[in-house]
C-alpha cells in the first residue's frame, strides 16, 4: 500500500476534502484558516508523492513541497493578521458576523 | 474653377471637424462667449457645407463619390479614414448643417443654465451627424454614429424636461441594443471580404470594395438583420419607436429640433447607404416585412397622434409616422420610391424641425405644452399662428410644399409596386391632415383660453430671433415644393447606384424560420409582459430607469 | 552584465525598490514627499530596465523565466499600474493616517509577483509568482485596518484567496505529476503527446478543474466572484483601483502563460468551458451592476463583467485566432487606464473623510467639480465602450477575433455586445448623477494634489489615445500576442 | 353680329393671339402664350403683395388684390374669346417648368387652354372679380381685411391653376390648394369655434376624396407613365383594355375626387357648414368656382369615362341621388346660407347626373349658369344678412323687399332662375340636362330630376317668402336700422343678375342646336363619340318640347305651392303666408320632416363612425402604444433589472456561503472537464 | 463525570481500533508489516485528526489536534521517503505555523465563542460537497494511469541541496520575498494603532 501512488493520492484527496468541509462548515476565522492549512498540507502530499514515485520529479517533490510550506507560513501570517484586525474591529471571530456588505 | 480648389483642400474634413474646433474653443473661452462663437461655427460650417453643394458635380457621373479623402488608419485591419460625398450625403450634410445653426441660435434665449457645454454638446454632435454622412468607410461611419449618442444624451438629460433621465437613458440603450449589434455586423463583413480576399484585411471596411463583394446569402441575413435593427431603431420603425416619444418631449427644443430633423435620418441614410449595397439578397428577402412594418408605421403612428394630448407628443408621432414613408420608399427598390425617400428625409428635417421649433416657441411663453390648455393663439400672436399653420400644411402634405412631392412619389414607388400598398399609404394624407388639423385648431383657434388669457402680457408674438430661425425653413419648403428638382438633381445618381447595387438581389428563401420568428417575437412579448405585469403588481410601477428614488 | 541577470534585473529591482521606500520611511518617517519620489523614481527604473530586458529574447534559469515581448508588454503595464495607484493614494490616505510607505511598499511587492507571472515559463515559478502577487493584496484590501468595512473585504478576499490558491496548487500539482516536469515548454511537449488520441485523461482532466477554478478565481469569473464586490467594496478605493486591474491582468499573465503556453494543446477540452465562463461571467457581472447604489460595488461587478470581455478574446484566442490575445491584452491595458482613472476619481472624492462612494456623492459633480465630472464621464464612455474612447477600440479588437473565431464563440460576440448595451445603464446612471440630478446637500469642491491631477490626465490620456494605430504600442501588442501563440 | 364681322373678328383674334396657328392643333407660344401665365400669375402676386404689406395698407387693402383681378379677368376674356371664337384651334398650351423631375416620374407643369378651360376661365374670373368688388363693401369693418383679401387672391390664383393646369399633378396641387383656400376662408372668423371646426371638417372631408383622386393619378402614371392630361388620355384610350390599372378603376378613383371637392354625397356633409365663412366666400368658392371643380374634373376626363360606362351609371346615381337629397334637406332649413348650400349640393348633383348620362356639355352649361345665379343668391343672401345686422336665420326676417329693394330685385331673379322660369338661365340650362336623361336612356335619372325641380322651385321660394314677403319679423331693435347695402355690393348683384337672366338665351339657342354645345362639341366629340349615343334629332314639337313642358311645368308648381305656403308679393300677386298650413303639412310626414330638419343625420353618423368609433380606435391604439410596445420595452428593462436584483441575492455577505458557491463550481467544473474528457464535442 | 469517562473510553477504543485494523488486515495479508502499517497507522492518524480539527467545539482543541495531524502527515512523508520534507513539515507546521496559531487564537477567543454554534447552518452542504469532491477525487486518482510510476525513491539530502541551490534558485529567492513582504504586511495589519482597541 505504501508502494502504491494511488493512495498516496486519494489520501491527499481525503485530507483536501476535509479542510473543504471545515472551510465550508466552519465560524470561526481560525477554524477556517486551520482548514486552509489542511487543503494545503493535502497538496503537498500530492506533491511529494508525486516526487516519490516519478523518477523525473524525484528531486524537483521535495523542494517544491519545501517552498509550498514556506508560502503557506507566510499565508498563515497575512491571514493570522488580518484576522487580528478584523477582531480588533468586530470583537468577534466568527465570520458569518462580517456581512456588512452584500447584494 | 471652385471644383478645383475644393479638390486642392480637405474640405469634408473641414466641414466635419470645424466645429469640433469651435467646441474646443467654447470650451476655453469664457461662458459669456459660448453663443455667439457656437453660432459662429455652425455658420462657418454651414457656408463650407454650401461649397460642397457649388462644387457639386452634374449628376451624370455622380455614380461615384466626390471630394474623396483617403488615408490609412488602422491599417492593421484596413480601416481608413475615407471620406466622400455623393448627391445624398451632401443633401444630408447641408441639411444638418443648417439645422445646426438654426438651432443654436434657437437656444439662445431659451438655454441659460450651463451654455457652454450646451453649445459644446451640440458642436460635437454636428461632427459626429457630418461624420457619419461623410464617412465611406463602415468602421468610421460606426464610430461617428456612436459618437452622436453621447451629446444627445447629455442634451436631453441635462436640459431636458421633468422625466429627462428616464428618456434620455432610454434613448441611449435602446439605440445602443441597436448599433452595437451594427458593430459585430460590421466586422463581421469586414471579416467575409477579408476571408474572401485571401486573408487580406485591405478594403474590408471600404463601402467601396464592399459594395459589390457579393457576400454570401446566408451570411447576408444576419448581417443585415443587425444593421436593420440599428438603423431601424433609429429612424424609428414600428415596434422599435416608443422612445423617440419620450425622448421628443423631454428633450429640450433644439435637441428635439436635431433629434427629429438629423439623427433620424441616420437610419434613413444608413439603409440606402449600408445596408441596401452591401446585402442586397438580405434586402429583397426581408423587403415585404419591412414595407409592411413601415405600413404600419404610417398609420399607425399618424392614429396615435390624433390623440396626443401633448404638442411634442403629437409631433413625434407624426415623426413615426412620416419616416415611415421612408423606409416604405427605400424598400421598395424602384426609383420614385427610393427618391421619395431622401425627398422625404430632408422634408422632414426641415418640416418637423420647424414644428419643434414652433413649439419650443410656444413653450418659451406658456411653460406647457398641453393641447388643451390651447386657444386662441391666432388671435393673441397672429404671426406665429400663420407659420404654425404654413408648417402644420406643409407636414400634412400640401402640394406645393416640400412634403407632398416627397410623399406622393413614395406613393407612386409603392403604386408600381402594389396598388394595395400605396392605397394603405395614402390614407395618412386623411389622417395626417385630420391630427394636424385639429392639433391646430385646438391650439390656434377659438376664442384665447383661459390659461393663455392668465399669462396676460407675456404672450408676445414672436421675436426677430425666432422669425429668424423658421424664415430659411419656410423658404426651402416652398422651395423644395415648387422646384424639388434642386433636391433631385442632387440625390438622382446616389439613388441611381444604390438601385444598382441592390438590383442584383435574390431573395433568400427562409422557409420556416419567418413562421418561427414571429412567434418568437409574440413570445417575447408576451413573456415580458407578463413579467411587467407582476413586476407592477409587486412594486407598483417599475418601470426600465425609474425607481423610486430615481424621480429627478 | 549577463543576459541571465538583465532579464531578472527588473524584478530585483523591483523588490530593493520596495525595500528602499521602507528605508526611507525609517530615516524619514512620515515624509510624503521622499516617499513618492523613492517608489515613483524607482518605478521608473523598474520601467527602463524592462525596456532595457525586453530587447532581446532570454530564457533564463534553464528555461523557468523568460524575457520575450508578452513580458515586456505586461511588466510595462504593471509598472504604470503601480505608478498610478501609487500617485492617487496619498489624497486618499493621507486625511486617513494611513502609512503611504507600507503601502508604496507592499503595493510594489505585489507587482514584482505580477512581473514574476507575466515572465515565469515554469509551473511553481507561476504558483510563487501569484502568491506573491495576490498576498501583498490581501494586505492592502485591509489596509484601512480600523475600518470594519476594510478589514471586512480583506478577511473575505483572503480566505476565498487560499482556497483558491490550494485549489489551483492542487490541480497544478496533478498536471505536474502527470507531465513530469514543471517547465512550460516540456509539459506543453508532454500534454501535446499526452492527448494525441483526442481523450484526457481523468487526472489530467480533473487537475484542469482545478487549475481552471483556481485562475477563475483569481480572474473573477463567474461563478468564482464572489470575493470581488465585497473586497472591492471595502477595500481603501486606490487599493480596490489597483485590485481591480493589477491582480486580474496578472492573472491573465497566468492564464497565457499556463493556459495558452502550457496547456495550449488542451484548447479544444477548455474551450468549451471557457466560453460558457464568459457568456455567464458578463451575462451576471453586468446584471448585478445594474442594481447597484455604490460606485465602488458597481465598478466591482463591471470588472467582473469586464473579465468576461477579456474571456471572449481567450475564447478566441483558443480557436486559433491571434487577434484574440492581441484583443485580450489590448483590453487588459485600456480597461487598466479606464478602471484606474474611475477609481481614481472616486479616490479624490473620498478626500474628505466619510464621504460615502454612494450615488448620491456624484450629484452635482459635474457643477461642483467640473474637471473630475468630465474626467469620470470620460472614464464611463470608455468602460460603456463608446467610441473614439481605448474601451471602444478594446471591445472592437475583440469583438473581431471572436466574429472571425465563429461558431459558438461568434454568438459570444453578440452576448457581448448585448452586455455591452445593457452595461451602458449602470455607467451611464452615474452621469445622471453627476450632470443631471442636484446634491441634496452641496459640498465645497476638493482640493486635490497635483500628483492625482498628472496621474489622472495621464489616465485620461491613455483612455483617450490608446488606439490601434500603427505604433510602438501596436508593434508590441502584436509582438506579445504572437510570443506566446 | 353678322356673320362676317365675326369672322373678321375671329381672324384678328387669331391674328393676334396665336400667332397664326392651324385650326385643329395645339398651339404653343404666341401673345396668348405670355397672356395665360400673366392671368394665372397675377392674382398670385396680388396674394404676396397683400400678405407680406396688407396690414399696413389697412383699409385701402383691397386695392392691389382687386386691382389684380381686374386685370386677370379682362386677360381671360380676351383669351376666353379668342378660344372660344375658335383663334386657339384645338387649344392651347404653356409649358412653365419642370416640376418634379424625378426619372422616370417627370412632372412638368404647363397650362393649356381649349374651349372647356375658357368657359369656366369665364365663370371663374367673372365671379371672382364681382365677389372681390362685393367684398369691399361687405368686409368694411373687419379687422382682418387684408388677410380676407389675400386670401381671395390666393384662392383665384389656385383655382385658376386649377382649369388652366394640363398635368393631373399640377391639377392636383391647385386641387389641394383650392382646399387650402377653402380651409381658410371657412375659418376666418376663427375665434368662433363652430367656425374652425366647420374648416376643418372641410378640408379633412375633402381629403378622403383627395386620396382617391391621388391614386387615380398615381394609376394613370402607373397605365401611361406619363402625367400629362391628354398624353395620358391618348395612351389610355390607345391601351384600351390593356391598360395596368382597368380604366374604371382609375375613372372611380379620380370621381372619388370629384365627388370630395363636389360635396357629392357621402361627402357632402362639409359644404354646409362651410357656410360659417364670410358670405362672399359661400358665394365664390362654395357656389360658383371650387365646388363645380369636381364637374370640371369629370369633363376634363371625359374621354376616359366614357370607356367606362358603368362607373358613369355610378356618377349619374351618385349625382341625382345627392340632388334629392340635398333639394330634400333645403326644404325646411331656416339658415338662409344653409338653404342655399343644399341647393349648391342639388344643383351640383343635377351637373354630376348629366355627367353621368353622357351629356357633358349640358353640365358644363349648368355649371355656367348656376355658377352665376348662385353667385348671385349667396351675394344676396349676403347683402340680406349684412341688412339685418348678421342675423342668418329666415324666421327672424321677413318683409324686406321694401326694405333693400335692390337685393330683393336681384334675389328674386336668381331664385327665378334656380327654379328654371323661362327664359331665366337656369331654365334652359336645368332643361338640358332632364331632357338629355330623358333621351339618352335614363328615365330614371330623369323623374328624379323632376322631383328635384319642384322641390327647388318650392326652397326657393320659401326662402324668398320667409326674407322677402310677409310681416317682418325682424328683432325690433335692429328692424329700424335696416338699411340697403352700399352700391359697391349692390352693383355686383345686378352685375350677376344680367346673366342670370340671359346668360341662358345666349348661350342656349337656338334649341338643339346651342351656341354652348358649338363650344363644347369638340372638346366632349372623343366622349360623346365612345358612348355611341345616337344623335337624335331635335324635336322641338316633339318629345324635346313635351319635356321642356314638363320641366317648366314642375317648376310653376313648385313656386306655386312655395307662394301658397308661405306667400307672395310681386306686383299684384299677393298672398299673406301660412305658417300653420306649413306646420300642419308638416305634421302630416312627421318622418320625413324631421330627417330633413336634420339633415338625413349625416352628422351624427360621421360623429358616431369617425369621432366617437374612431377616437375609441385611436385611444385603443395608444393604449397599445404604451402598454404593449413600450409595455414591452420596459418589460425587458425591469426584467433584466429584476434578475439582477434576484442574482444579487447570491451574495448574501458571508464567506461560508461564497466558498460553498465556489465548492459546487469547483464540482461542475470538474464534472464538465470530465465529462468533455472523453473528447471533444 | 460519566461523559468524560465515556469520552476517554470512546477515544481509548477508537485508538485500539486504530491499532487493531492494521493488524487485522496485515493478519489477513492485505497488508505487509513494516512501511504498509506505518503508513497506514499514519494516514488513520491523518484523517482522524484531520476530522477532528473541524468538528471539535473547542477551538483550542482542534488546534491541538491540527498538530497531531501535521505530525502524522510528517510520519508519512518519511515513508514517502522524503525525510527532509518531513523534518520541514516538522519544524515549520508544527513548530511555527501551530504555535502561530495558537496564539492568535488565544489573542481572539471570546468569552461566548465557544457557546455559539460552529457550525454554520450550511454544513449539511458543506459534507455533501466535501464528499462528492473526494469521491470525484479518488475516482479521478484511480481510473488514471501514471506515467512513469517507478518504485518509491528516496531523496538523498545532499542531491536536494544541490537542487535547490542550483536549479530552484530563482524560486528560492522568491520565497524569501515573499515572505519578506508576508512580514511587512503582518507587522503592519497586526500592530496596534496608538490609542486605539486592546
Amino acid at each position: 500500500m505504501s508502494d502504491s501512488l494511488d493512495a498516496y493520492l486519494v489520501l491527499a484527496g481525503l485530507l483536501f476534502a476535509i479542510g473543504t468541509f471545515g472551510f465550508l462548515a466552519r465560524r470561526n476565522a481560525i477554524s477556517m484558516l486551520m482548514s486552509i492549512e489542511l487543503m494545503l498540507n493535502a497538496v503537498n502530499l500530492a506533491i511529494v508523492a508525486f516526487g516519490s514515485f516519478i523518477p523525473s520529479l524525484s528531486a524537483d517533490g521535495s523542494v517544491i513541497a519545501i517552498m509550498v510550506m514556506a508560502v503557506a507560513a507566510a499565508e498563515a501570517t497575512v491571514g493570522l493578521s488580518i484576522v487580528i484586525a478584523i477582531f480588533r474591529n468586530r470583537k468577534t471571530p466568527l465570520v458569518d458576523e462580517y456581512d456588512a456588505m452584500r447584494q | 474653377m471652385i471644383e478645383s480648389i475644393l479638390r486642392g483642400i480637405p474640405i469634408l474634413s473641414i466641414v466635419t471637424f470645424l466645429p469640433l474646433v469651435g467646441a474646443i474653443v467654447v470650451a476655453i473661452l469664457p461662458r459669456e462667449s459660448a453663443r455667439p462663437v457656437a453660432l459662429a461655427t455652425s455658420l462657418a460650417t454651414w457656408v463650407a457645407s454650401l461649397l460642397l453643394l457649388i462644387g457639386f458635380r452634374a449628376p451624370d457621373a455622380s455614380s461615384d463619390f466626390l471630394f474623396r479623402e483617403t488615408a490609412d488608419w488602422i491599417p492593421l485591419f484596413g480601416i481608413q479614414y475615407k471620406l466622400g460625398v455623393d448627391g445624398l450625403s451632401i443633401a444630408l450634410v447641408v441639411l444638418t448643417t443648417t439645422l445646426m445653426w438654426i438651432s443654436i441660435l434657437a437656444s439662445f434665449r431659451p438655454i441659460q443654465e450651463r451654455i457652454k457645454e450646451y453649445m459644446v454638446s451640440f458642436l460635437i454632435l454636428e461632427v459626429g451627424m457630418v461624420g457619419c454622412f461623410v464617412a465611406l468607410d463602415t468602421f468610421l461611419f460606426y464610430i461617428f454614429f456612436e459618437i452622436v449618442l453621447v451629446p444627445m444624451y447629455l442634451i436631453i438629460g441635462i436640459w431636458g424636461g421633468a422625466n429627462r433621465i428616464y428618456a434620455t437613458l432610454k434613448f441611449v440603450l435602446y439605440t445602443l441594443v441597436g448599433s452595437l449589434l451594427m458593430l459585430v455586423a460590421i466586422l463581421a463583413t469586414a471579416f467575409a471580404f477579408q476571408a474572401m480576399n485571401g486573408g487580406n484585411w485591405a478594403g474590408a471596411f471600404d463601402f467601396e470594395r464592399l459594395r459589390g463583394a457579393g457576400f454570401d446569402p446566408g451570411f447576408q441575413l444576419f448581417a443585415f438583420l443587425a444593421f436593420f435593427l440599428a438603423f431601424a431603431i433609429k429612424v424609428p420603425m414600428f415596434p422599435f419607436h416608443t422612445w423617440l416619444p419620450d425622448a421628443h418631449v423631454e428633450a429640450p427644443t433644439a435637441g428635439s429640433v436635431i433629434l427629429a430633423g438629423i439623427l433620424l435620418k441616420l437610419g434613413g441614410y444608413g439603409f440606402i447607404r449600408f445596408a441596401l449595397p452591401l446585402y442586397p439578397d438580405a434586402a429583397h428577402t426581408f423587403a415585404p416585412a419591412i414595407i409592411v412594418l413601415s405600413l404600419i408605421a404610417i398609420i399607425y403612428g399618424a392614429i396615435v397622434a390624433l390623440v396626443q394630448p401633448d404638442l411634442k407628443k403629437l409631433v413625434a408621432y407624426s415623426s413615426v409616422s412620416h419616416m415611415g414613408f421612408v423606409t416604405l420608399g427605400v424598400f421598395l427598390f424602384n426609383e420614385q420610391g427610393m427618391q421619395g425617400a431622401i425627398l422625404q428625409m430632408v422634408n422632414h428635417g426641415l418640416i418637423t424641425g420647424a414644428l419643434f421649433l414652433l413649439v419650443g416657441v410656444i413653450y418659451e411663453r406658456t411653460h406647457d405644452r398641453t393641447i388643451a390648455k390651447m386657444g386662441g393663439v391666432a388671435t393673441l400672436m397672429p404671426l406665429y399662428a400663420a407659420v404654425f399653420g404654413f408648417f402644420a400644411f406643409a407636414s400634412a402634405g400640401l402640394p406645393g410644399l416640400s412634403g407632398f412631392v416627397g410623399e406622393f412619389l413614395v406613393l407612386v414607388g409603392s403604386f408600381l409596386e402594389s396598388p394595395l400598398v400605396a392605397a394603405t399609404a395614402a390614407l395618412v394624407m386623411i389622417l395626417g391632415a385630420a391630427y394636424l388639423l385639429w392639433m391646430f385648431q385646438r391650439v390656434a383657434f377659438g376664442e384665447p383660453s383661459e390659461f393663455l388669457r392668465n399669462l396676460g402680457g407675456h404672450l408676445s408674438d414672436m421675436t426677430p430671433v425666432e422669425i429668424l430661425t423658421l424664415a430659411p425653413l419656410a423658404a426651402l419648403v416652398v422651395a423644395f415644393g415648387i422646384l424639388p428638382g434642386l433636391l433631385l438633381h442632387v440625390i438622382e445618381g446616389s439613388v441611381d447606384s444604390t438601385l444598382q447595387s441592390v438590383a442584383a438581389g435574390e431573395p433568400v428563401a427562409l422557409g420556416p424560420i419567418v413562421p418561427a420568428a414571429a412567434l418568437g417575437v409574440i413570445g417575447v412579448v408576451l413573456a415580458a409582459r407578463f413579467v411587467a405585469v407582476i413586476a407592477e403588481e409587486r412594486s407598483g410601477r417599475s418601470r426600465l430607469a425609474v425607481e423610486p428614488g430615481d424621480a429627478a | 552584465m549577463n543576459a541571465e541577470a538583465r532579464a531578472i534585473a527588473p524584478i530585483v529591482a523591483a523588490v530593493f525598490v520596495a525595500a528602499a521606500v521602507l528605508v526611507v520611511d525609517l530615516i524619514r518617517p512620515g515624509r510624503r514627499d521622499a516617499t513618492l519620489i523613492t517608489a515613483l523614481g524607482g518605478l521608473g527604473i523598474v520601467g527602463i530596465l524592462v525596456l532595457a530586458a525586453g530587447r532581446e529574447e532570454v530564457a533564463a534559469f534553464g528555461g523557468a523565466y523568460t524575457v520575450d515581448a508578452l513580458t515586456t508588454f505586461l511588466d510595462i503595464l504593471f509598472v504604470a499600474i503601480v505608478a498610478l495607484t501609487i500617485a492617487f493614494a496619498p489624497d486618499y490616505l493621507e486625511p486617513r493616517d494611513l502609512p503611504l510607505a507600507e503601502f508604496a511598499a507592499v503595493l510594489i511587492f505585489a507587482i514584482t509577483g505580477a512581473m514574476l507571472l507575466a515572465a515565469s515559463t515554469d509551473l511553481l515559478l507561476l504558483f510563487l509568482g501569484l502568491e506573491l502577487m495576490v498576498l501583498p493584496g490581501y494586505m492592502l484590501a485591509g489596509f484601512h485596518k480600523t475600518d470594519g468595512y476594510s478589514t471586512e473585504g480583506a478577511i473575505k478576499y483572503f480566505l476565498l484567496g487560499s482556497v483558491s490558491s490550494a485549489i489551483f496548487l492542487f490541480g497544478l500539482a496533478f498536471v505536474w505529476g502527470l507531465t513530469g516536469s514543471t517547465r512550460v515548454a516540456d509539459v506543453g511537449a508532454a500534454l501535446g503527446t499526452a492527448v494525441a488520441g483526442g481523450t484526457l485523461s481523468p487526472g489530467l482532466a480533473m487537475g484542469l478543474a482545478f487549475m481552471t477554478t483556481g485562475v477563475a478565481f483569481k480572474i473573477a469569473a463567474v461563478p468564482f466572484h464572489y470575493w470581488t464586490p465585497d473586497a472591492y467594496q471595502g477595500s481603501p478605493t486606490p487599493v480596490t483601483g489597483y485590485l481591480s486591474v493589477g491582480p486580474k491582468i496578472g492573472a491573465f499573465a497566468l492564464i497565457l502563460r499556463l493556459f495558452v503556453e502550457a496547456l495550449g494543446s488542451l484548447q479544444e477540452f477548455w474551450l468549451p468551458v471557457i466560453v460558457v465562463l464568459a457568456a455567464v461571467t458578463m451575462t451576471l457581472g453586468n446584471l448585478v451592476a445594474l442594481t447597484q447604489n455604490n460606485v465602488k460595488r458597481m465598478l466591482a461587478y463591471s470588472s467582473i463583467a469586464h473579465t468576461g470581455y477579456m474571456l471572449v478574446g481567450l475564447a478566441a484566442a483558443a480557436s486559433g485566432q491571434l487577434n484574440g490575445l492581441e484583443g485580450l491584452l489590448y483590453y487588459g491595458a485600456a480597461y487598466s487606464f479606464m478602471n484606474l482613472g474611475a477609481f481614481a476619481v472616486v479616490a479624490a472624492l473620498q478626500r474628505r473623510t466619510g464621504v460615502t462612494s454612494n450615488l448620491e456623492t456624484f450629484a452635482g459633480l459635474g457643477r461642483r467639480e467640473p474637471w473630475l465630472g468630465v474626467l469620470m464621464f470620460l472614464f464611463l464612455l470608455s468602460l460603456t465602450g463608446i467610441p473614439p474612447t481605448a474601451g471602444f477600440w478594446a471591445k472592437a479588437y475583440v469583438i473581431t477575433a471572436a466574429v472571425q473565431a465563429g461558431g459558438p464563440v461568434a454568438i459570444l460576440a453578440v452576448v457581448m455586445v448585448l452586455n455591452a448595451a445593457a452595461a451602458a445603464f449602470y455607467y451611464l446612471r452615474v452621469a445622471v448623477y453627476m450632470y443631471m440630478r442636484d446634491p441634496e446637500t452641496e459640498a465645497p469642491p476638493l482640493r486635490h494634489s497635483r500628483l492625482l491631477w498628472g496621474g489622472l490626465a495621464a489616465t485620461a490620456v491613455l483612455t483617450m489615445l490608446l488606439w490601434p494605430f500603427p505604433g510602438p504600442f501596436l508593434d508590441l501588442l502584436r509582438q506579445a500576442a504572437s510570443a506566446i501563440a | 353680329m353678322d356673320v362676317s364681322a365675326q369672322t373678321a373678328l375671329v381672324n384678328a383674334a387669331t391674328t393676334i393671339l396665336a400667332a397664326g396657328e392651324e385650326g385643329g392643333a395645339v398651339g404653343t407660344g404666341g401673345l396668348v402664350g405670355l397672356l395665360i401665365p400673366v392671368i394665372l400669375f397675377l392674382p398670385l402676386v396680388g396674394f404676396v403683395i397683400t400678405a407680406a404689406v396688407g396690414r399696413r395698407l389697412d383699409r385701402e387693402a383691397h386695392l392691389i388684390p382687386v386691382g389684380v383681378v381686374v386685370l386677370s379677368w379682362a386677360l381671360a376674356m380676351v383669351v376666353a374669346f379668342g378660344a372660344l371664337t375658335g383663334g386657339l384651334g384645338a387649344g392651347h398650351e404653356v409649358k412653365l417648368f419642370e416640376w418634379i423631375p424625378a426619372g422616370d416620374f417627370t412632372v412638368t407643369a404647363g397650362l393649356f387652354v381649349d374651349n372647356l378651360t375658357a368657359c369656366l376661365l369665364i365663370v371663374v374670373t367673372t365671379i371672382g372679380m364681382l365677389v372681390h368688388v362685393y367684398s369691399i363693401g361687405y368686409m368694411a369693418h373687419d379687422p382682418g381685411y387684408p388677410r380676407f383679401f389675400a386670401y381671395l387672391n390666393l384662392f383665384m390664383f389656385s383655382m385658376l391653376l386649377l382649369v388652366l393646369a394640363d398635368n393631373w399633378l399640377v391639377v392636383f396641387v391647385a386641387w389641394e390648394l383650392v382646399g387650402l383656400c377653402s380651409y381658410l376662408l371657412i375659418g376666418f372668423w376663427h375665434q368662433r369655434r363652430s367656425a374652425a371646426l366647420a374648416a376643418k371638417k372641410a378640408f379633412i372631408v375633402n381629403r378622403v376624396g383627395d386620396v382617391g383622386f391621388a391614386l387615380g393619378i398615381m394609376a394613370i402614371f402607373a397605365s401611361t407613365g406619363t402625367l400629362d392630361i391628354r398624353e395620358s388620355i391618348a395612351a389610355l384610350l390607345a391601351a384600351g383594355e390593356a391598360t395596368l390599372i382597368p380604366i374604371w378603376i382609375i375613372v372611380l378613383l379620380i370621381f372619388a375626387g370629384a365627388v370630395g371637392k363636389s360635396a357629392q354625397f357621402p361627402l357632402h356633409v362639409w359644404l354646409p357648414d362651410a357656410m360659417e365663412g364670410p358670405t362672399p366666400v359661400s358665394a365664390l368658392i362654395h357656389a360658383a368656382t371650387m365646388v363645380n371643380a369636381g364637374v370640371y374634373l369629370v369633363a376634363r376626363a371625359s374621354p376616359i369615362f366614357a370607356e367606362a360606362p358603368g362607373v358613369l351609371v355610378v356618377v349619374a346615381a351618385i349625382g341625382i341621388f345627392t340632388a334629392i337629397l340635398a333639394a330634400s334637406i333645403a326644404m325646411t332649413q331656416t339658415d338662409i346660407k344653409r338653404v342655399l348650400a343644399y341647393s349648391t349640393l342639388s344643383q351640383l348633383g343635377y351637373m354630376f347626373a348629366a355627367l353621368g348620362v353622357g351629356a357633358f356639355t349640358a353640365a358644363i352649361f349648368h355649371l355656367m349658369t348656376h355658377g352665376f345665379f348662385k353667385g348671385l343668391l349667396f351675394l344676396g343672401s349676403g347683402s340680406v344678412i349684412h341688412a339685418v345686422h348678421d342675423e342668418q336665420d329666415m324666421r327672424r326676417m321677413g318683409g324686406l323687399a321694401s326694405k333693400i329693394p335692390h337685393t330683393y330685385r336681384t334675389m328674386l331673379i336668381g331664385s327665378l332662375a334656380i327654379a328654371g322660369i323661362p327664359p331665366l338661365a337656369g331654365f334652359f340650362s336645368k332643361d338640358e340636362i332632364l331632357g338629355e336623361a330623358f333621351k339618352l336612356g335614363f328615365p330614371w335619372v330623369w323623374a328624379i330630376g323632376i322631383v328635384v325641380a319642384i322641390l327647388t322651385a318650392f326652397y326657393m321660394f320659401r326662402l324668398i317668402g320667409l326674407t322677402f314677403w310677409g310681416p317682418s319679423r325682424v328683432d325690433p331693435e335692429v328692424d329700424d336700422r335696416i338699411h340697403e347695402s352700399p352700391p359697391v355690393m349692390t352693383i355686383p348683384l345686378w352685375l350677376l343678375a344680367i346673366p342670370s337672366i340671359g346668360l341662358g338665351l345666349a348661350l342656349g339657342l337656338p334649341l338643339g342646336d346651342s351656341t354652348i354645345h358649338h363650344w363644347l362639341a369638340g372638346v366632349f366629340a372623343p366622349a360623346v363619340e365612345a358612348l355611341h349615343h345616337a344623335e337624335a334629332e331635335y324635336q322641338l314639337f316633339g318629345i324635346d318640347g313635351a319635356l321642356i313642358g314638363a320641366s317648366v311645368a314642375v317648376a310653376a308648381l313648385g313656386v306655386a305651392a312655395a307662394w301658397w305656403l308661405y306667400g307672395v308679393a310681386i306686383g299684384p300677386l299677393r298672398r299673406q303666408p301660412r305658417p300653420e298650413l306649413v306646420r300642419s303639412l308638416s305634421a302630416r310626414v312627421p318622418f320625413l320632416y324631421r330627417a330633413s330638419l336634420n339633415k338625413w343625420w349625416f352628422d351624427e353618423l360621421n360623429d358616431l363612425l369617425f369621432i366617437r368609433i374612431g377616437g375609441r380606435v385611436a385611444a385603443a391604439l395608444w393604449w397599445f402604444d404604451r402598454e404593449i410596445v413600450d409595455g414591452t420595452v420596459n418589460a425587458i428593462g425591469a426584467l433584466t433589472r429584476g434578475s439582477g436584483r434576484r442574482l444579487s441575492r447570491v451574495q448574501t455577505g458571508r464567506v461560508q456561503n461564497y466558498a460553498l458557491g465556489i465548492a459546487l463550481g469547483l464540482i461542475a467544473m470538474a464534472a464538465s472537464y470530465l465529462l468533455l474528457a472523453g473528447g471533444p464535442g | 463525570m460519566s461523559r468524560s469517562l465515556l469520552t476517554i473510553l470512546a477515544t481509548v477504543g477508537l485508538l485500539g481500533l486504530a491499532v487493531a485494523v492494521p493488524i487485522g488486515l496485515v493478519l489477513l495479508g492485505a497488508l505487509r508489516w513494516g512501511d504498509d502499517v506505518l503508513f497506514f497507522i499514519f494516514a488513520e492518524v491523518l484523517i482522524g485528526a484531520g476530522l477532528l480539527v473541524v468538528t471539535m467545539r473547542d477551538i483550542i482543541r482542534c488546534g491541538l489536534a491540527m498538530i497531531v495531524c501535521f505530525g502524522a502527515l510528517a510520519g508519512i512523508y518519511v515513508v514517502a521517503g522524503a525525510p527532509l520534507v518531513a523534518a520541514a513539515q516538522v519544524l515549520v507546521y508544527i513548530g511555527a505555523i501551530s504555535v502561530l496559531i495558537l496564539f492568535a487564537i488565544m489573542l481572539t477567543e471570546t468569552k461566548d465563542a465557544p457557546t455559539r454554534l460552529v457550525f454554520q447552518t450550511q454544513s449539511i452542504g458543506a459534507a455533501m460537497a466535501a464528499v462528492v469532491l473526494a469521491v470525484i477525487v479518488a475516482l479521478a486518482v484511480g481510473v488514471t494511469d501514471w506515467p512513469a510510476v517507478g518504485e518509491r525513491i528516496h531523496t538523498a539530502t545532499d542531491t536536494l541541496a544541490e537542487v535547490l541551490f542550483n536549479e530552484y534558485v530563482l524560486p528560492f529567492e522568491i520565497v524569501s520575498v515573499l515572505l519578506l513582504a508576508a512580514v511587512i504586511g503582518g507587522v503592519f495589519l497586526a500592530k496596534r494603532e496608538e490609542g486605539s482597541g486592546p
